[in-house]
C-alpha cells in the first residue's frame, strides 16, 4: 500500500496495472487518435480494436445508430490485419507507457491462433473476441459453443506464451463457455461484448443499421454487465475484465464489487473522449473517500 | 504527439429562428478563435444524448461562429431550444481546399442545413477575392433568407424552391450555369445533389468538392463508424473527410 | 378504413381492439388503480399481473432498482391467486370497455393449466408467462426449453378455448421456443420479457435487490425488443404482441414495423401514468401525418 | 370510479439550503391547495430518471407547500439544484392519524429527512390545540436548523447530535420522555429509530405511528414493488401505508 498512494495499482498476469481502467476495444482503435486528448500513460491500459488476420472492410454504412442510453454499432471488425498493426501501430502503442492488450478476431479457430502467433513482444495480453454480434450473422459460433470456444483458446494457447482473456456474450450459454474457455487454458475473463439489437427509421421504414442489426452498447447495458460479472465470479476463480456501459467511477466500482478485477471503458469515450482518465482521477477520490483500495473492492458482494 | 484535441465551451449570443425546426444560432467562443475553416466540424455534447452530434460551423468571425442547425430529432430540437452553453470537440475534419486568391468564379451548391460549411466557404472566397455564384435550394420558401445571406456576402446568389414560393422554382441543380467559366465548384446536400453537381464538373472538367454526411460516433477516427466508399478504397468520413474531391466519391 | 377514422383499429385472433395499445403484465396491476387516473376504454386492451393458481408472496424487499434508462424487478409474480381475481378484479376489469388479457403463470406445466382452465369468459386472451427470471433462480426452465414451453401451450390449449400467447424471453433460445409454442397450438406470441440484471450499492456492497437480480425493462431494452419482434416476424406466422421499452409512439411504431400487431407499454407508465392513453392519441395522429394506418405499418421493414 | 388521480406542476419559489446535501423547496402549487394530509406524499417527476421519486411534503398553507430534500444520489440533488417546475403525482398514500383535538402531548421523533411530514405534522396537531414533544437528530450539526423549524411551530423541540456539535449529544432516541404523559407518538427515519420508539412506545401502552420509506416505482399500488411485512401480513407501502401503526410492523 505504501508504494501505492492512489490505492489503484493491480497486479494480475504477473503484471503491474498503474490502474485497474482499460478502453475496451472498439471504442479506441489503436490509440492515436485519443492521444491527442491526454497520454495514455494515464491509463490502466489500451485494448486494440479486434485484429484479424487479414485486412477486414467491415459492414455495409449506416454502422451506428443510437438508443435510449446506448448505441448499436455494426462496424463488422474492420481493420488492416494484423501484420500492417505489427508495423505501424503496436510498436507506438508499446512506448506510451501503458499496457496493451490486443484483440484478437478471426473466422476459425486457425486464424485466431494465426493472428495470435504473431503477437509476442507485441502486446502484454490478448483478449480474444469469441463473442462479436457483428460478424457471422450474429450467430456467435464460439460464444455460443463451449467446444468452439475451447479450440479456438487451446489453439491460441498453443501458439503464444502471452495471457488469454476469453471474450464472452452475454447470452445464456455465458457460463459454459466461460468454464470451457478455462479448461482450455485461458488467464482471464472478458466481458461483456455487445447484446444484438435493431432500430428501423420511420421515414424509410427500414433498418436503420446497413447491416440490420447490431451490437448495444452503453450505459444500457450496464445492470446485465454487472450481473453477468457477479455469476462469472461464483463459478470461475480466473481474473475478469469488466465492461459494459461504465462511464462514471461508481459503475467502475459495481463491476468490481460485482467481481472485476479490471474494467474497460467503451462508448462512454464517445461521449466524453475524457472519460476514462476522468473516472481514474475520480476513483482514486472516491475510494480514498471510501478508505478503500480498488484490490479490497474487487469481490466485495460476494463476501459476507 | 502533442494533445491537440479540445473540448471547447460554446456560449449562446442569439439565435434566429429560421422556421419550426431549423435556426441559425451564433455563439461566443473564444478558444476556438481563428482555429476553423470551412468544412471542418465540431462534435457537439448536448446532454442526455449519448453520441454527440456532427456540425460544421456556418460562419467564424474573431471570438463568434454560428451555426445552422436543421432539426432531424430530438438533440437538434435541443439544442435550437436555446440550450446556454454546449461542449464542441474540434475543429475535426479536413477542410474545403481553397483555390487560388484571384482565381475565376467558384459555384457553391447547397441543400438545406448544407449551406452551413458553404456560407463559411462563401465569406472565405469572397475574402481573397473569388468571384462566386452561389445557389441554394429548398423544399419551399423556408430558406430564403440563406440565399439572401450569400447574397449580402457579396455572391451572386439564387434560391430555388421546390413548390415554387420564393426565388425560382425547382432545384439548385436544374439547369447549372455555364460551367467553362468556373474555376471550381463544392456541393454539400442530400446525395443525388451532390451527384449531379459531382458529375457536371466531372463532364466539364471542373474541380469539384462535396462534404460527406455520415452518421459518426467519435468523430476522430477511433470507431470505424463513419466508412465511405472511395476510388482510393475506403476511407472515413470524419477524418478522410468530411470533405472528399467529388470525383472520388463512388456514388 | 371509413368505419375506422383513428386508422388505429386491431382485428386479431377473432377479436376487434380499438386500438393496438395495451399495458404490460405486472405494470398495470388488474387495473384498478389507474383507472383512477384515465377511464380504461381508452386503451387497446390491459394485460393483468401474473396470475397463478394459489396466492404468492413475491420475493423479499427491496424489489426495484434504477438503471440507466432501464428498471430492474426483482417482484417474483406476487399476486392473490387466480380465485381471488376471479371474485373481485376480473369482473369488474371485463366491464371496462376494454380487452382483457390475463396473463398466467405456474410453476409446472399443469399449474399453468389449471389457471388457465378457469378463465373461460372472465379474458379475452391468454398470454403464458413462460419468461420470468424473478422465479426459479432465473433459470427460465420454460423460456430456455422448447419442449417444456410446448408442453405449457398444449396442457393450456387442452383446457380452454381462449386464445393463447406464449411470452417469451429476449434469449438465444427465442425462435427454437416460438417455434415449439406454435406448433403445440399457440395463437400468438408475445416479447419480449425483462432480462436478468443486477445492481450493487456502493455503500453496502451488496447487491440492490433482495433477491440480488432482477428483470430489466425500460428504454434501455428497446432496440432489444424490435431485434427480437424483427426476427420471430421473420421465423413465425403467428401475430405478435410486442413490447420492450415503449414510451412514445415513435417507439410503438418501431415495434409495428418489426412485425408487432399489437403493442404494450409497460415500464414507462411509472414515470407517467398516463403514457398508454398520450402515445394512442399521438400515435393516431402522427399516422395521421404519415397517411398510414396502423396494420399497414406492421411488418413493413419486412417488405421491399 | 371517477378518475381521482393528477399530476400537478410544482412551481419553486425558494431554495434553503441546509448543507451541500440537504435543502428545503418551497413551491407554489395552486391545484393541491388543501389537498395533502401529513404523511402522505407525492411522487415526483424529475426530466431524466425514469423512475419518479417519492417525497413526503414538510408543510402546506394555501398555495404552498413544502419539500425537505435529502439527497441519496443525483435526482435529489437535481432537485436541489433549483429546478424551477417538477410534476408531483399525488396526494398518495395514508396519512397521519392525529389524536383528538385537545389531546394530552404528542411525541414526535425524526431522524434526517423524516423531519419533513413530522414538521407537516407539528403544524396540524399544533393548530387543533395538541402539545408536541419534537425530537429530531442527525449526525451533526447541519439539520439544528429543523428543530427551530419545530419550536418555531410551538413545539418544545430538542436537537441531537451524534458528534455533539449542536443540542444534546447523541440520538433522539436516547433517554427518551416519561411516556406515560403522551398521548401518542410519531417517529420517522431510519429503521433502527422507528423501532425503538415503537418498542418505547409498546411498553408504555402509548399509540405509535411511523412511516416507511421503501423503494416504490409506480407509488399508486400497480407495481407490488413496496411489499412490506406487518402483522396482518404483506403489505404495500404506497397504498396501505406509508404511515403504519409502528405495533403492526414487522422489524
Ligand atoms: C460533418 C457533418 C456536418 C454536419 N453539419 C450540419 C450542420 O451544419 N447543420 C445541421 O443541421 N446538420 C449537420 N449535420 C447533420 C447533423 O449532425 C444531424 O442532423 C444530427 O446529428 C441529427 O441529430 P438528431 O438528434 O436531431 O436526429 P436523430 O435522428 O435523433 O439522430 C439520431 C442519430 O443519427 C445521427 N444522424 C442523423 N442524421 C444524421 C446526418 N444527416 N448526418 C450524421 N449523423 C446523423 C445522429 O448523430 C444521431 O446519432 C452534419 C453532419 C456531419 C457528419
Ligand atoms: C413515502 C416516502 C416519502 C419520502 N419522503 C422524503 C422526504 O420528504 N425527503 C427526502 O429527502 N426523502 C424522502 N424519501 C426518500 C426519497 O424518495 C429518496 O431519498 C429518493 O428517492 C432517492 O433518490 P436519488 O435519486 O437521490 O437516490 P438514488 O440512490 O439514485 O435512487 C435510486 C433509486 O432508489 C430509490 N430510493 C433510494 N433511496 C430511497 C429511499 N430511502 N426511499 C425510497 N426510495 C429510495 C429511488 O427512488 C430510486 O429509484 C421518501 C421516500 C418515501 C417512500
Ligand atoms: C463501435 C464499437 C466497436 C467495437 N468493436 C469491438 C471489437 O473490435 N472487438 C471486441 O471484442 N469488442 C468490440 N466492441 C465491444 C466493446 O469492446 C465492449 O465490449 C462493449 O461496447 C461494452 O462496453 P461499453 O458499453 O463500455 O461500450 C465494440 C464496441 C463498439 C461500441
Ligand atoms: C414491475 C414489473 C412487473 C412485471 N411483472 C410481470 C408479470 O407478472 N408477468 C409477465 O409476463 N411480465 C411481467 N413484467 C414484464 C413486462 O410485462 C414487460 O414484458 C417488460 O417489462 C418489458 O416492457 P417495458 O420495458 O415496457 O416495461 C413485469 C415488468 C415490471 C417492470
Ligand atoms: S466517427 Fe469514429 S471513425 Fe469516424
Ligand atoms: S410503489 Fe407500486 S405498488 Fe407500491
Amino acid at each position: 500500500m505504501t508504494a501505492d498512494p492512489t490505492g489503484l495499482e493491480v497486479e494480475l498476469f504477473g503484471l503491474r496495472f498503474a490502474n485497474p481502467v482499460l478502453t475496451a476495444s472498439g471504442t479506441f482503435n489503436f490509440g492515436r487518435e485519443y492521444a491527442q486528448a491526454f497520454p495514455l500513460r494515464r491509463l490502466g491500459g489500451v485494448i486494440t480494436k479486434g485484429t484479424s488476420p487479414r485486412p477486414r472492410l467491415g459492414n455495409a454504412a449506416p454502422r451506428i445508430a443510437e438508443t435510449p442510453a446506448g448505441l448499436l454499432n455494426s462496424i463488422g471488425l474492420e481493420n488492416k490485419g494484423v501484420d500492417a498493426y505489427l508495423q505501424g501501430e503496436l510498436p507506438w502503442l508499446r512506448e506510451q507507457g501503458t499496457r496493451v492488450v490486443v484483440n484478437v478476431f478471426g473466422d476459425t479457430p486457425a486464424e485466431f491462433a494465426e493472428v495470435a502467433a504473431k503477437l509476442a513482444g507485441h502486446a502484454d495480453l490478448l483478449e480474444l473476441n469469441l463473442s462479436c454480434p457483428n460478424v457471422h450473422g450474429g450467430s456467435l459460433p464460439f460464444a455460443s459453443d463451449p467446444a468452439a470456444a475451447a479450440e479456438v483458446v487451446a489453439r491460441c494457447a498453443d501458439v503464444t506464451d502471452l495471457p488469454l482473456l476469453a471474450k464472452l456474450a452475454p447470452n445464456s450459454e455465458l457460463l459454459r463457455v466461460a468454464e470451457a474457455c478455462e479448461q482450455a487454458g485461458a488467464s482471464g475473463l472478458s466481458a461483456i461484448n455487445t447484446l444484438l439489437g435493431m432500430r428501423i427509421d420511420l421515414q424509410t421504414r427500414r433498418p436503420v443499421l446497413g447491416t440490420g442489426m447490431g451490437g448495444l452498447s452503453g450505459p444500457a447495458i450496464l445492470p446485465l454487465a454487472v450481473r453477468c460479472i457477479y455469476q462469472l465470479r461464483q463459478s470461475s476463480s480466473l481474473p475478469i475484465l469488466g465492461m459494459g456501459g461504465v462511464r462514471s467511477w461508481r459503475d467502475a466500482a459495481e463491476l468490481a464489487m460485482a467481481g472485476a478485477d479490471l474494467v474497460a471503458v467503451g462508448t462512454a469515450t464517445f461521449n466524453d473522449p475524457w472519460a476514462a482518465p476522468r473516472l481514474i482521477q475520480e476513483l482514486a477520490e472516491g475510494l480514498g473517500q471510501l478508505g478503500l483500495s480498488w484490490t479490497e473492492l474487487v469481490g466485495a458482494a460476494h463476501r459476507d | 504527439m502533442a494533445e491537440q484535441l479540445q473540448d471547447h465551451p460554446l456560449e449562446l449570443l442569439s439565435c434566429l429562428q429560421l422556421s419550426a425546426a431549423k435556426a441559425l444560432l451564433r455563439y461566443r467562443a473564444p478558444s476556438l478563435a481563428g482555429a476553423l475553416q470551412p468544412g471542418q466540424f465540431l462534435n457537439l455534447k448536448i446532454p442526455g444524448y449519448l453520441l454527440r452530434r456532427p456540425m460544421a460551423p456556418a460562419s467564424q468571425e474573431g471570438e463568434s461562429l454560428e451555426l445552422l442547425v436543421f432539426s432531424r430529432g430530438p438533440a437538434t430540437l435541443e439544442l435550437m431550444g436555446g440550450r446556454r452553453e454546449v461542449m464542441a470537440l474540434g475543429p475535426l475534419g479536413r477542410p474545403f481546399p481553397l483555390p487560388p486568391p484571384g482565381a475565376g468564379p467558384a459555384l457553391l451548391v447547397s441543400g438545406g442545413s448544407g449551406a452551413a460549411p458553404l456560407l463559411f466557404l462563401a465569406a472565405r472566397l469572397r475574402a481573397i477575392g473569388v468571384p462566386v455564384l452561389a445557389r441554394h435550394g429548398s423544399r419551399d420558401g423556408s430558406e430564403f433568407s440563406l440565399a439572401q445571406r450569400f447574397a449580402s456576402l457579396g455572391c451572386s446568389a439564387e434560391y430555388f424552391s421546390e413548390d415554387g414560393s420564393a426565388g425560382t422554382q425547382g432545384r439548385p441543380t436544374d439547369r447549372l450555369p455555364e460551367l467553362s467559366g468556373v474555376s471550381c465548384a463544392y456541393a454539400v446536400g442530400p446525395r443525388p445533389l451532390m451527384h449531379q453537381v459531382a458529375s457536371a464538373c466531372q463532364r466539364a472538367g471542373v474541380p469539384a468538392w462535396i462534404s460527406l454526411e455520415e452518421p459518426m460516433a467519435c468523430g476522430v477516427g477511433a470507431c470505424l463508424s463513419c466508412a465511405v466508399q472511395t476510388a482510393q478504397g475506403q476511407r472515413h468520413a470524419c477524418v478522410d473527410g468530411p470533405v472528399f474531391p467529388a470525383a472520388e466519391v463512388v456514388w
